[in-house]
């Protein structure tokens, strides 16, 4: 074990190292001066210029920028915001992280159990009819990009659906917009939330679902169920007991990449929800040109995703006896 | 001899066009796909209106297609709200998303493939190294790493005509086949990981047979599948990606026909008055998408049980 | 017999298949009674429809499996095929036990092995957890599972193969049940493995009175544990009969052709050529109208293609399904006439002076010292007590040498390093140690290093023919490359040496237009050794060309290896873990144990005291395809210990029955020199072995 | 800079321009911005109106300029003056005025039943106070009144402000949006609100909502609700999606694709009002190409006015002539001008005979934002049939007010309403104007922009602003396709509500719910 955690935190410290260069060197491999960008591009005078250039330390060599921007990074200090004068990276990205990983949550929480359900029946079901309806859900869902489900759901399921006579008896609220107060509480944002949440577990859901039902059908094929079968345990115990314990491990890692997945789908679903999060904020980012601001969010993203990953491996090799700790 | 193993290879195909057609759902995918791709090709002698930002239409007028009576009328899609006609540049839209998406997917099958061959196939540190790099780089989201790429190079000032300019100028292009290269080379690494172990392999190895001897005529026809598969799969993927981008603002910039653009553009106010330019868009995406996505499965289910 | 009812009687039974949306018969017709007590064997070759019978005896048949009308399955005088699932459950958990091939597979990998077995039994009766535990306990002794409460604390793939395929036994035997049903139980474990647990379930078995049939390819297996035998091919019965009965004679010319097929221990290639099967079996989709066996025949006649001859029930109550079968029961298998070796390139006497009993000088291949370490991770201790890790030691200074025109076999368990010397000496791994010289060159470590003219000496023959072809190339073009690359041919030239060389293997001149997946197993393996001819090697590497191969199939193989050494002179490194197959071909053998080397010798001294303990425990645990013929078998506990870490002094003490003191765990054996270049590295002198050490019968002394 | 100019010497702020210039941002479609709230509505008892604006940022006078910041500061104190939607001045805490005969002294009579919230009396005091805070805070405000020589309290109820130089507008000075008035010696400006006006400042939670009480004592009776709600809203589609769902009952400054969305819908009540705001595209005068005037008049034919108004007004406010003074200003607009009809060969061969036979490449930058997106869309298509072909470079809405937009060869602008012309003109058109962005130098114009300012003879002034539109129409480096209209949309419920141009200067006071 201490074995397996000793590769496992290596490769996830190798890994965050090159992830990190990644982004550092996104700056310094295009071609162009980085402080001219941040500037504000050709307009920007050279004094300014230079002004960045010094404040970014861009004029030390290279292995001692990334050092100083690597230390800045853990110790907290993302600079100023461009973006929006007067604030700071840090602050601005963990108020948006936080709201991003509460939309993120709702949307794990309705998609996970749902799709792991649709992939068991899927998957118990080959090619029977359950199967192939859900199949044709799930392909159909996954086709949609998340502007598109978004403005659907605003548009006919908030709208035009939500202000029905009956809806509104029913006392729902659609939240045709989820531009909430960034800084309001998980309760005051949790009724904006959960049609975006949808958007994304809709994505999500198709994903998950297909995996596991790949892994309900690969482990239903194995010798130990007809071992399980024929010590003659009802059908349902075998399944319960032996296929789904089997099954269903893995989706513990394809749940950790989903987040990948998920952070992708939220830049567009909050954007299209309004919604203020780590995503919109991004994208704000890059629209005011504030490389630093953008750049700080790429390594928080990055760092939510492989401490995910490494969890779930974790997690992974803790339940299944298969994986050789040793 | 290599015209014999192309032809193996094509046979393998052939098979699985009959697989395919043999399935329904594959089908369909296949033909919608194909039939956008027409579109793509010869968008400007199928569209009435080959200009994207052609204006000489009264605007905002409803759609006169009647799918009941087969008939197109005049603006089948109705026209937007400069008074383009939105039958055609949703014609129009099919070139620019199969030229970025569909070139980025193939730069990227293609390099990402070689690539993957050769770290397969040479082992060692080298495809350690490779290997950690490959996995640093998918730890990045898609998109974010498609964003920040998109919002330097926008930033960055090219002399026109430059070498840099014109990568600037394609630079979802260039985003597109960065991120799945890596993707691509991960599959093909490991398609040829589990044929580079079977014993035709060694046997090539033991008549001292050179590298790319065995890369390429030994190897690679075996991985051909996986990375169909995969292409297709990184086909839909990247439409995806490109119609986001568009979207967001980040992709094709007015007046481009581009869809994903035209969904953003129609959707505050004007989705109460001309509901048929955001919709006809998107639903073109959808299609193309959830046909990439059958004609994939349709692949995956032909080619990985056979050959 | 009893008027009681047979424990297992079925009559009948036709199984189909659904393929393409068709449903095919894949078993047709089949039959057997079955009394308490009785060990019936079924025996077929692959795709023969054994394993499909098994699960529809226990009405387990997958979803594109059907049991058709007509017949009668009838467990203890009750109907099975009208069973509901609630009484088949009850029937599953208490009364009818099955025990899979592939115990790996067969258990839950994240169960742990106490909580699958004791399922077992709580399905069966409700008994409280304690008493559960005991029984386990109790039957965990039984099949001689050592350290019980280790191994039900363990996940199965924390076992090694003979204690998971122990397990599965457990687990059938645990509810005392009436039938038991056991698909191959021991295929894919070691000989040594595989005698200790067939002796162990041979007691047990008598002790439970419980009815067994027991499905298997292995005649040896039949013919030591069986009392009836029935035959299978194609999915029809060819003949039934007791063992005794069907291995004295055997009436059907299928029977005949397999027991004779198969290399008896002792049985050279020099003094008979292996009676081969002729073609393959038919395909499920393509089953002839007539007799499925005709087209194979040797005794076929033109009412056999014809008519399709019933299942005849003689005075003995054996069965045989044969039109001819009086004629044929008398005919002799076809002697090998004796040969004169042509074409030899550099003849040799078969036994020398000097070193190894051959000059040095005289050998095509030496290797000496050879070894090769694989190194292992570093465990955090050893990393903060900046420990090197042991390596596994895969091949530890070895000593070889292969003279022209003659083979060498290599014996050995799983894991013993064979295959990891025959990839030293091919150059597919590097040595970490040691040097190779053929022909007096010295040869490069890496295949990449090699000259062409060392390439072209050295050539292989892989174990699996699935994988040692390209699937988009065809057989031509497979034979042509090494003539082109390494003969230096010219593409005309290449493509009328290519179908010479198929002719060579007994390929018509059509197979060289035809891709890997249009070829049967042994007209792959054929074309592979084409493949391997091609260069006009000196030397080809043969790693267990025949283990993947059906029995029929195989002795054609062996027979075409042996015709073509005679008529090419090329010498073979031939690797086996089947001492009769090694036995057959082999002019030399040399025996390994944890990557060293424990003796070397003639083919037929290897056979006979004294051997080295190790290999004595090899030789007594073939099963011998003779029921009159019982050894004492000499068993070794399951496992070899690791390469990581070896034992001290003798590698083989942990398991040796013959261990004479400390002086095996302190120090190491000295190779001890015997007639004719025969050595056995060991402390007991030869004199001493020989006295202790038993006779082997061998085949062609019989 | 001529030395008695009032264009204020220190540029303003970006975040100033943006409110006070760049109406058509207001429309921006998903500019996602720092804090937002959720359209929740919270039912209270008694009547309550619920207004959905786009988040404020600040609530103190001297830097307030957005709607929503505005709408707070006229709902809690009163201006001196108003005007109302035709630009007429109108009283409100200065119930009449009086000038001089040589324009430079002003008296105003303040209304004598004005209290504060605290309930103390307004006087003159508190005036007084509030011009020379202004004056000391050197804000926007600070300028206009940069020409006051002196103030000073002739009573209780009466003001006299003293200038150093006449100033025509200086009235409309006074109705500044900034310039409400405060109590004398008030403390905590921007958080504490003891204001006259009719509406009490209650509570206001960040981001999110202001709750304002009805002031039962207000001099001009007490409001008709008793509670007056502004939402918050970071983006304008949510507020209009608030609205269509019923969580707001009112909305202004939409797009107006949206509120042609709502002309229709017996649900609402629609009101929409042309402004002097309006939209251009210009040439950098002092470059090539621009500075040729036969390039600017081929860019003036090449471009088709009425369609852009159809297109993208909408049929809503006017079609431009090239000019800043629109058909809002009544009196000083050139009704009887005729902007040219489109010819494309025309302007086709006014780029040959400029040197451009082969036509122009030029890039047309503009913010990404609103209408601008379209307007340029529009214009390319047209400038294309004449050989100008460009290639539209849009640029993020903050990013293009603070560098871009003053440099650019082609650029697209937007400018916000004002009640008189001469701000345009002093601010843009004057060769000296510190926001003169096409760099325009015309020493007729600035003579002309010069007599606009100073001169008390309306005659005058109205022939120098009509002198000055014909100039820009005929060789003038801008198009200016349309002026924009201010909309306004309210709940079927809502009734008593008069928009004004600028939404924030709303009043609620006499809003009817129910």
């Amino acid at each position: 074990m201490l074995l397996f955690l000793r590769r496992r935190f290596l490769f996830f410290f190798f890994t965050y190292l090159l992830s990190s260069l990644t982004i550092f060197f996104l700056l310094r491999i295009l071609p162009g001066d980085p402080a001219r960008v941040i500037a504000g591009g050709r307009e920007a005078t050279a004094e300014q210029v230079a002004e960045i250039r010094a404040e970014l330390g861009l004029n030390a060599p290279l292995p001692a920028q990334y050092i100083s921007w690597v230390g800045n990074f853990l110790g907290g200090n993302w600079g100023d915001t461009i973006a929006f004068r007067g604030a700071q990276n840090y602050d601005l990205i963990i108020e948006r992280s936080l709201n991003s990983a509460r939309l993120a949550a709702v949307a794990l929480l309705m998609s996970v159990p749902l799709s792991l359900v649709l992939g068991v029946i899927a998957g118990l079901f080959e090619n029977k009819l359950p199967d192939i309806l859900i199949s044709l859900l799930t392909l159909s869902v996954v086709s949609l990009p998340e502007f598109v489900t978004g403005l659907f759901l605003i548009n006919i399921v908030a709208l035009r659906w939500g202000s029905s006579d009956l809806a509104q008896s029913l006392g729902w609220w659609f939240p045709s917009s989820s531009a909430v107060r960034a800084d309001a509480s998980f309760g005051e944002m949790l009724p904006a939330l959960w049609l975006p949440a949808f958007a994304a577990t809709l994505v999500m859901l198709a994903y998950i679902s297909r995996l596991t039902r790949a892994g309900v059908i690969e482990e239903l094929k194995r010798d130990y169920v007809r071992t399980a079968a024929l010590k003659g345990i009802p059908w349902r115990t075998v399944i319960w007991r032996h296929v789904l314990r089997n099954a269903l491990l893995p989706t513990i890692t394809v749940i950790a990449i989903s987040i990948s997945w998920l952070i992708s789908g939220l830049v567009v679903i909050e954007y299209v929800f309004g919604f203020p999060g780590l995503g919109s904020l991004l994208i704000t980012a890059i629209e005011r040109r504030d490389l630093l601001l953008a750049q700080a969010i790429a390594m928080v993203t990055v760092t939510v995703i492989l401490f995910a990953n490494l969890f779930a491996d974790i997690a992974y090799a803790l339940l299944n006896p298969r994986v050789e700790l040793a | 001899m290599r015209s014999v193993r192309v032809s193996r290879v094509y046979a393998a195909f052939k098979r699985s066009a009959g697989a395919q057609l043999r399935h329904p759902q594959s089908a369909v995918g296949t033909l919608a796909v194909a039939f956008f791709l027409v579109l793509a090709l010869f968008g400007a002698q199928l569209a009435p209106h080959p200009n994207p930002n052609d204006q000489s239409h009264a605007a905002r007028l409803p759609p006169t297609l009647d799918i009941g009576a087969l008939h197109l009328g005049e603006h089948p899609f109705g026209t937007d709200r400069l008074g383009r006609d939105v039958y055609s540049r949703v014609i129009l839209g099919a070139g620019s998303i199969f030229r970025i998406a569909g070139l980025g997917t193939l730069i990227s099958v293609l390099a990402g493939s070689a690539l993957g061959l050769f770290m397969g196939y040479q082992g060692g540190w080298i495809d350690e190294v490779i290997g950690r790099v490959i996995d640093a780089l998918l730890a990045i989201p898609a998109l974010l790493l498609a964003l920040v790429l998109v919002g330097i190079v926008r930033n960055l000032d090219f002399e026109a005509g430059s070498w840099q300019a014109a990568l600037a100028d394609n630079v979802i292009l260039l985003v597109i086949s960065l991120l799945y290269i890596p993707i691509v080379a991960r599959v093909a690494r490991s398609a040829t990981l589990d044929i580079r172990t079977r014993e035709f392999v060694e046997a090539a190895e033991v008549r001292g047979e050179s590298k790319a001897y065995i890369i390429f005529r030994e190897i690679l026809p075996s991985v051909v599948p996986s990375l169909v598969v995969e292409a297709s799969l990184r086909f839909s993927y990247a439409i995806f990606l490109v119609a986001s981008l568009g979207f967001l603002g980040f992709g094709a910039r007015p007046p481009s026909p581009d869809w994903g653009l035209m969904v953003n553009e129609n959707r505050g106010g004007f989705y109460q008055l001309t509901p048929w330019a955001l919709e006809f868009p998107a639903l073109a995406i959808a299609v193309l998408v959830i046909a990439v996505n059958l004609m994939s499965d349709g692949i995956r289910r032909a080619l990985q049980k056979g050959a | 017999m009893t008027a009681a009812p047979h424990l297992l009687d079925v009559e009948g039974l036709t199984i189909s298949y659904q393929v393409k949306g068709r449903w095919l018969p894949a078993v047709r017709d089949f039959r057997l009674q079955l009394r308490r007590g009785q060990i019936l064997g079924l025996v077929g070759e692959s795709g023969s429809g054994k394993s499909t019978i098994a699960l529809a005896l226990l009405r387990y048949l997958s979803g594109n499996g059907r049991v058709e009308g007509g017949g009668t399955l009838r467990f203890a005088g009750d109907d099975l095929l009208r069973k509901s699932d609630a009484e088949l459950r009850q029937i599953w958990a208490e009364r009818i036990k099955f025990v899979p091939q592939n115990a790996g597979a067969a258990l839950n990998p994240s169960i742990k092995i106490g909580a699958q077995v004791t399922e077992a039994l709580r399905a069966a009766s409700d008994i409280d957890r304690g008493e559960a535990q005991a029984r386990m306990m109790r039957v965990f002794h039984d099949v001689r599972l050592v350290d019980p409460e280790r191994v039900a604390q363990r996940y199965p793939h924390e076992l090694s193969g003979g204690m998971q395929q122990r397990v599965t036994i457990a687990l059938a035997l645990i509810c005392n049940p009436e039938l038991l049903i056991m698909d191959e139980p021991t295929t894919g474990l070691d000989v040594t493995t595989e005698a200790a647990i067939l002796d162990r379930l041979r007691n047990l078995i008598a002790e439970r009175e419980a009815g067994v049939l027991y499905i298997t390819h292995n005649l040896g297996v039949v013919a030591q544990l069986c009392q009836r035998v029935i035959v299978l091919y194609a999915g029809e019965i060819m003949e039934e009969a007791t063992a005794l009965d069907l291995f004295q004679r055997p009436k059907h010319p299928y029977t005949q052709g397999l027991i004779s097929s198969v290399p008896q221990l002792g049985q050279s290639k020099r003094a008979a050529q292996l009676q081969a099967i002729a073609g393959n079996p038919p395909s499920l989709t393509r089953t002839p109208g007539g007799c499925v066996f005709a087209d194979r025949c040797p005794a076929v006649i033109e009412r056999c293609r014809e008519q399709k001859p019933p299942l005849e029930k003689l005075g003995d109550g054996s069965l045989i399904r044969c039109f001819r079968w009086e004629e044929t029961i008398s005919m002799p298998p076809v002697p090998r006439p004796p040969q004169g070796r042509k074409g030899r390139k550099k003849p040799l006497p078969l036994n020398g002076g000097g070193v190894w009993g051959g000059g040095v000088e005289s050998a095509l291949l030496h290797a000496k010292n050879l070894s090769k370490l694989f190194p292992v991770a570093r465990s955090l201790r050893e990393l903060l007590a900046r420990v090197e890790p042991a390596p596994i030691r895969a091949v530890d200074g070895v000593d070889l040498h292969v003279r022209a025109g003659q083979t060498l076999g290599l014996v050995g368990e799983s894991g013993s390093g064979k295959t990891t010397l025959a990839r030293l000496i091919i150059g597919l791994e590097e040595r970490d140690g040691g040097s190779l010289e053929l022909l007096g060159m010295d040869v490069r470590n890496s295949v990449r290093d090699r000259s062409q003219d060392v390439l072209s000496k050295i050539q292989m023959v892989f174990q699996n023919p699935q994988n040692s072809l390209n699937p988009y190339v065809t057989a031509g073009q497979a034979i042509r490359r090494p003539l082109i690359k390494l003969r230096g041919m010219a593409p005309a030239a290449a493509e009328a040496e290519a179908l010479a060389l198929l002719g060579r293997v007994n390929l018509r001149p059509e197979y060289a237009e035809r891709y890997p997946d249009e070829l049967s197993g042994g007209e792959k393996q054929r074309v592979a050794i084409a493949r391997a001819f091609a260069s006009d090697p000196d030397l080809i590497i043969c790693d267990e060309p025949v283990s993947a191969l059906d029995v029929s199939v195989q002795s054609a193989v062996l027979n075409l290896l042996a015709q073509l050494q005679d008529e090419g002179g090329a010498a073979y490194l031939f690797i086996s873990h089947d001492l009769s197959v090694v036995g057959y071909l082999a002019d030399r053998i040399a025996v390994m144990y944890l990557g060293q080397l424990a003796e070397v010798g003639d083919a037929r001294q290897l056979f006979q005291p004294p051997y080295h303990p190790y290999t004595e425990a090899l030789v007594s645990a073939i099963p011998i395809p003779d029921p009159r013929h019982s050894t004492e078998r000499i068993l070794l506990s399951d496992d070899l210990p690791s390469a990581q870490n070896l034992p001290s002094g003798c590698r083989f003490h942990t398991r040796c029955p013959r261990k004479i003191g400390e002086i095996c765990e302190r120090e190491e054996p000295p190779w001890r020199a015997g007639d004719g270049g025969h050595r056995i590295r060991c402390h007991i002198p030869l004199a001493e072995l020989t006295t202790m050490q038993r006779r082997l019968t061998l085949a062609d002394e019989a | 800079m001529s030395k008695n100019s009032s264009v204020p010497a220190n540029a303003l702020s970006r975040r100033e321009f943006l409110n006070v210039f760049a109406a058509g941002a207001a429309a921006a479609v998903g500019t996602v911005s720092l804090a937002g709230i959720s359209g929740i509505a919270s039912a209270q008892d008694g009547s309550a109106l619920r207004f959905a604006w786009l988040t404020p940022a600040t609530l103190d006078p001297r830097s307030a300029s957005g709607d929503s910041e505005i709408a707070i500061l006229n709902a809690v104190y009163d201006y001196l003056i108003e005007t109302d939607a035709a630009s007429n001045l109108v009283p409100r805490l200065a119930k009449s005025w009086a000038v001089s005969d040589d324009g430079l002294r002003y008296t105003l009579q303040l209304e004598e039943n004005a209290s504060w919230h605290d309930g103390s009396p307004v006087t003159a005091d508190d005036v007084l106070w509030t011009i020379n805070w202004q004056r000391e805070a050197e804000g926007s405000v600070a300028n206009l009144l940069s020409t006051v020589e002196s103030v000073e309290a002739l009573d209780a109820h009466a003001t006299a402000i003293t200038l150093s130089a006449p100033n025509p507008d200086f009235l409309y000075n006074l109705t500044d949006n900034k310039f409400v008035i405060l109590q004398a010696g008030a403390e905590d400006i921007g958080v504490e609100f003891n204001g006259s006006g009719p509406f009490i400042f209650e509570e206001m939670i960040a981001g999110d909502r202001a709750i304002l009480r009805a002031n039962p004592d207000y001099w001009r009776g007490a409001p008709s609700v008793d509670r007056l709600e502004f939402i918050y809203f970071a983006d304008q589609q949510a507020g209009i999606a608030a609205l269509q769902g019923g969580s707001v009952d009112g909305i202004a400054r939409l797009d107006n694709a949206s509120f042609l969305g709502f002309t229709g819908d017996v649900n609402f009540n629609t009101t929409d009002i042309p402004t002097s705001g309006h939209h251009l595209a210009r040439l950098r005068a002092d470059r090539e190409p621009g500075s040729d005037v036969r390039v600017r008049q081929a860019f003036k034919l090449a471009t088709d006015r009425d369609a852009i108004w159809e297109r993208i007004q909408l049929g809503f406010g006017a079609v431009g002539k090239d000019s800043p003074i629109g058909p809002a200003f009544g009196q000083y607009f050139l009704a009887e001008a005729e902007a040219p009809a489109r010819d494309p060969a025309a302007a086709a061969a006014l780029l040959a005979e400029a040197g451009y036979p082969d036509g122009l490449d030029m890039t047309l930058h503009l913010p990404n934002s609103g209408n601008f997106p379209d307007l340029a869309q529009l214009l390319a298509a047209q400038w294309e049939e004449a050989g100008i072909r460009v290639d539209v470079q849009l640029e993020e809405e903050n990013t293009y007010w603070s560098e871009l937009w003053m440099d650019v060869d082609l650029g697209i602008t937007g400018w916000g309403p004002r009640p008189v012309p001469q701000l345009y003109l002093d601010f843009a058109y004057h060769s000296e104007g510190v926001w003169n962005e096409s760099h325009y130098s015309n020493a007729r114009v600035d003579e002309l922009i010069e007599i606009g300012r100073s001169s008390r003879d309306q005659a005058e002034r109205t022939a120098a602003y009509k002198e000055i539109q014909q100039i820009l129409l005929d060789e003038g480096p801008i198009i200016v396709p349309y002026f924009f209209a201010a909309f306004m949309v309210l709940a079927g419920n809502i009734s008593g509500v008069t928009m004004h141009p600028f939404a924030g200067r709303t009043n609620f006071n006499t809003a009817l719910v129910g």
